[in-house]
């Protein structure tokens, strides 16, 4: 086993779910020649051929439209929206349609999709290039979220996406594209999208994130345990359907909670996720849930992205304040 | 000015090269009038124009699609009646367009793929969805659309233009397959200004898909005629934007419905890509039971169309080959009506379905936070029915 | 002064605002020469011409986009989304352009248009004419989004709208379109948009509600009364920028907070709202913060839909649980 | 089989019809290939092949149109260095494309409006946005947007195709003031496949709006070829889809865009309606910094488009005229560097606006909680830098 990035990880599970089902096909822009733009798909098409490797034109709207007929049709499409700034063409697909086909047809025909795109910002890209609507998708009953946080994570995230029966959105944080390497063993073995995963046990309070945040997360954690707090570090991965019994059993013990995220707060997943965690946990919490968040205006462009985007200090201040409650 | 030689390279005259720019500049709608005119095989009064294909020929056969017709004229006036009294949701009568949805249904093979739009109740009938769940579906139920037969054709689309990126979808999948099936889109004329409309053909003309793709232009999108909709002098010329085949057919003709959608899936089939079929037919009704059309279009426009609705006109044509006799119009009309009293009578007597399956279908597996809300909507149900 | 529904009131404003500044023009599907599909823009193509009141193609990307081109060129552009279900493929122009045409251009450009959609069910509608995707659009840093919830707050807020000097989404519930009938004089008073509004004072509860929902939830404060339990309700309005202070400052003072909208519960507003007001009044709450909301399931057809939205018995019942806290 | 006179009223028999049907059924690209052919001034030896208009024919005005391309090339090679060395984001080079960004701008009025996508940094230049501001909104810096000059043009697009509805808009709203501006948006061969593309030409023609659309074919939507965005023969024929008109120029001849333009605008200009025009050129370099184009395309392919290139085209009519020399030659680039250097000093001395800023333009006026949060966020780097 070797040790590789995220984006290969990504590349690995895709490469993965094509060899044991020929249901599974990959299409989007600059997927097949190039790779993908981040390469998340090179060598696909040289390996599986342009039948289940496609190119399509520039037009997202009909790369969702296209998967849900293949969908319905049986087959597994993993498309890929080349950056989260570029899926909102893509949302009248999803909601009207993906989430609904096996409902509105009462189980007659459904739709077996994956949505992959690159999310989130943090690496000085163009204008459009650095979103985190995360929560919009959440918010549609039908439709599974998830967001992985780590090359392990990734692999076994995305083959459980592609092997589900329902549409799934899949968003990789470009941030972690490239951050860091593990060791990935190619077993073709799954993670479940019905949990979320405790990263870090701690017993004082309870940090929630997803995705390109859990770096900062983790970073935050264990400067604060130098500090003495022990945080534990929860990875929800999978926003939608959201597991909150993890959740809330651990800020059943820690007693705290803070909620961390890229996208801006007002209206994001983190006050869904503290609105669960305050009613659930009302009797236990010695701190009001907190948020640490993009701010409630639009993602800068490069210059300013860093004031932006949650950094360790700002998570680390946030949990030390709570920290003094009670 | 045309003996002014001095200028490097230049042939001809400034005004000489612009009348011929002028002349060789493609105009929008490069389609002489002749080739607008919409194809038919019978006209209003009955007359045949042109031979039809052995298979359709045989009066039998034309009995078949003319049934199809008037069946579905008797679905679509009950259905109206039954939401005037109450008993059906907004309902969007097909008044006029029968030949339509019957010709597009008829030029099918079974083990195609039908994508509709939401006025081809007559099309969806010919492929064996009951009447019982078209009246479930406008009726509120979405039981409606778990179609006992035609089990891979897709549910009516309610937003305009959104299924056909589908059909590209359905086609590419039959591709895959290595079946020689294709997939059938239908939608109405305001649908060809929307973006997936034009997003659809053109994929399936850059991967060639197995697709047909049929354009209902019965001149109204609500209250928008179709010349507010585009300055395209044709529907069918939208087909040349994505380098794809193009018919238009007179669509109060069954026959020539159905004669271009057969040779569009015949082409479809052996590998030369998708068509765009422009039927040019006509609203008759109101655009659904919430709508009055008198708010914005003349009674005289709508009488003036009646000439040329699609049943009068293969009655007249079966009656004058003397295959068609009064007798059997009115053994015909009361079977129609028959069989749709009978439908709705079982719709009348479906009771709705209990609070939980609104989460019955919401995924393949229901995941235990929702399996608590499905218990909550039920006891809630309970405590205050 | 008569009385008149709340669609009248929309087209009243809608009047109003053409007669006082002829930049503002009204645009969308059907809305001209049939005076849109509930009769909200009727009479206006007589009163003030063809270039003011414009029927589009049928081209929901293109009527935001236009909008768009329209206000960066100084004119007031109210467009209307026939339905909601049918704002989906608008929301790519909503994110990207603009809620962003003013930051993006550092105030060189900017975009004052207005979004008029009637949402919501209880209508016995067909399939996509019954959603309510709010909050989807008040998670876009740059948009406001109002939603009236009778006919004096449709003039009030929609005069508001289209006068504010940045995009505003306006839902219009359609349950409420004929609903009831109120005096609106048309005097031309806008109402504002920066906060929310308490419909009914009380001591034991905070009742929050928008649009549809607010006849339910006044209903089911009524009931409490007679019950004895007095509650404050609160028209939310203006769910983004949202005027928390008023929210916040009446749970401190009844220390009890249930919010109620039709939306689904996952990602719904309620989510933010209720992180606000658990972490802001966190020493005072009684009771956890609770939410009635529609299910995290596709809004279902008209044979089942009294069954998803929120009842006035579900209300009441869910206060009075509340109640029965400390 | 053609003496079978007795199937009724039928003339011809099905096999004549049919073929028949064939030939009257329009075909998916109706221009001929003649038509196809883009109209060109100058061949890529420097010939002229038609007389330029009175207006462009002076070498002083065709070194107007020479100076700006030569100033776009040297800021692209300069932009490219800066960003290889950290100084500057990912950058889409204009290299090859030089005549479709300058010609379009050339072609416009100054009170025109310009909605341009994110390669057309030659027209930008051409009216008046600054070099500084290109590499502020390159380099990360919303300032970049905010013109001096040029106050009403649209800032660059990233969204593929999300502003030509804006087009469409800004049009409108130019005839509804009674100007006689037009709005010129460009996009790429890739943005053809969009639907927000044809939602806005076809909108456009249905209202006859004073509009131009310019695609900049430069065959190349990152690695997917022109001729896998659709089936199409030409992108001007999707004009026909919204019966507007079409033209289509070299697009590597300065003077065959601008051309194209005047002509479109002209029309636009009297209420004629707009016009789809198809540049044609090519993509020279990497799709952007961030690209490397040799993984889907050869350098043999490159090195061909090079023989066409619209600088070196210029230059030598130039020179053959006599007009041009070395030395004129040298001085030009001397005096682009300089310019360029400038704005890159400029540039680099600008620092970054501080956080505040981030809310400084969200709103006409900041909501009061957003100024709680616009302080936190100033405290914040404050508390950390
Ligand atoms: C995307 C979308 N926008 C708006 C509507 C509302 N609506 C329903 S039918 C219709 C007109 C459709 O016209 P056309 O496509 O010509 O079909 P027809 O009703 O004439 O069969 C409109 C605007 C819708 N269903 N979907
Ligand atoms: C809607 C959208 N989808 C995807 C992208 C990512 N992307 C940026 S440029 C590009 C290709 C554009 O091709 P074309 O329109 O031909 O313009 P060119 O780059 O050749 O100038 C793509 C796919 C984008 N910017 N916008
Ligand atoms: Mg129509
Ligand atoms: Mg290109």
């Amino acid at each position: 086993m070797t040790e590789i990035t995220m984006v290969e990880a990504v590349n690995l599970a895709l490469a993965k779910a094509m060899a044991e089902d020929n249901r599974v096909l990959v299409l989007g822009e600059d997927v097949a020649a190039d790779g993908g733009v981040f390469r998340a798909t090179v060598g696909l098409l040289e390996r599986f051929g342009s039948g289940r490797v496609r190119d399509t034109p520039l037009a997202e709207t009909a790369i969702a439209g296209i998967s849900v007929g293949l969908a319905a049709q049986d087959f597994r499409p993993v498309a890929e929206i080349q950056f989260t700034g570029f899926i909102y063409p893509a949302i009248d697909q999803l909601v009207n349609q993906a989430s609904r086909l096996r409902n509105r047809t009462r189980g007659r025909l459904s739709c077996p999709m994956v949505l992959r795109s690159p999310c989130g910002g943090g690496i000085h890209a163009p204008e459009h290039h650095s979103e985190s609507p995360e929560a919009m998708f959440a918010h549609i009953p039908g439709l599974r979220v998830v967001i992985p946080s780590s090359p392990r994570k990734a692999y076994g995230l995305l083959l459980a996406a592609i092997r589900d029966p329902d549409p799934v959105v899949f968003l990789e944080p470009t941030r972690l594209y490239r951050a860091s390497k593990e060791e990935v063993g190619d077993d073709g073995v799954a993670l479940p999208l019905d949990r979320c995963f405790i990263e870090r046990t701690g017993t004082d309070i309870t940090l929630i994130a997803w995705g390109a945040m859990m770096p900062e997360t983790l970073a935050a954690a264990a400067e604060l345990e130098e500090g003495g707090i022990s945080a534990e570090v929860i990875d929800v991965a999978t926003l939608s359907v959201l597991d909150d019994d993890t959740i809330i059993r651990s800020v059943t013990k820690t007693k705290r909670c803070l909620i961390v995220h890229e996208a801006a707060r007002n209206g994001g997943f983190g006050g869904e996720i503290a609105a669960r965690v305050a009613e659930a946990c009302f009797f236990s919490l010695l701190a009001p849930v907190s948020r640490v968040c993009g701010y409630d205006t639009v993602m800068p462009l490069a210059k300013l992205e860093s004031h932006y985007i949650p950094s360790v200090a700002r998570i680390g201040k946030a949990a030390r304040h709570l920290m003094e409650y009670a | 000015m045309l003996n002014c030689p001095r200028r490097g390279l230049v042939m001809a005259m400034p005004s000489d090269i612009e009348a011929k720019t002028r002349a060789t500049t493609p105009v929008a709608s490069p389609m002489p009038d002749a080739e607008t005119e919409a194809r038919r095989f019978i006209d209003p009064s009955g007359k045949l124009l042109q031979p039809v294909t052995k298979a359709w020929a045989p009066p039998e056969q034309l009995e078949r699609l003319y049934h199809a017709m008037v069946l579905t004229r008797a679905f679509d006036e009950k259905a109206i009646a039954l939401q005037h009294t109450g008993r059906l949701g907004t309902y969007p009568s097909s008044l006029g367009q029968e030949a339509v949805a019957v010709g597009i249904a008829a030029g099918m093979a079974a083990e195609d793929i039908l994508l509709p739009a939401f006025r081809e109740h007559g099309a969806q009938l010919w492929r064996g969805v009951a009447m019982l769940e078209l009246l479930l579906y406008w009726g509120g139920d979405e039981r409606g659309s778990d179609f006992k037969k035609a089990r891979v054709d897709f549910p009516v689309s309610i937003p305009v233009a959104a299924h056909f990126p589908h059909a590209a979808g359905v086609a590419l999948a039959l591709r895959l397959k290595a079946t020689r099936n294709v997939a059938v889109c239908v939608g109405g004329d305001g649908a060809t200004s929307k973006g997936d409309f034009y997003e659809a053909i053109n994929i399936a003309g850059a991967w060639k898909l197995p697709a047909v793709f049929v354009v209902n232009n019965n001149q109204w999108a609500i209250s928008v005629p179709v010349h507010a909709q585009t300055a395209a002098r044709t529907l069918a010329q939208k087909a040349v934007a994505a380098g794809i085949e193009m018919d238009r057919v007179d669509g109060n003709d069954v026959l020539a419905v159905l004669d271009a959608v057969e040779r569009a899936a015949a082409r479809a089939r052996s590998g030369d890509g998708p068509t765009l079929i422009e039927a040019v037919t006509y609203r008759l009704g109101d655009h659904t039971t919430s709508d009055n059309a008198r708010r914005y279009r003349s009674d005289e426009e709508v009488s003036r169309h009646w000439i040329e609705e699609p049943i009068a006109r293969l009655r007249a044509h079966l009656t004058n080959t003397g295959y068609w006799t009064k007798e059997r119009e009115e053994d015909l009309h009361s079977q129609c009506s028959a069989a749709v009293e009978e439908a709705v009578a079982a719709y009348l007597a479906t009771a709705a379905e209990p609070p939980s399956a609104m989460f019955d279908h919401l995924f393949a597996t229901l995941p235990a936070p929702l399996k608590r809300q499905c218990d909550l909507a039920t006891a809630e149900a309970t405590s205050h029915d």
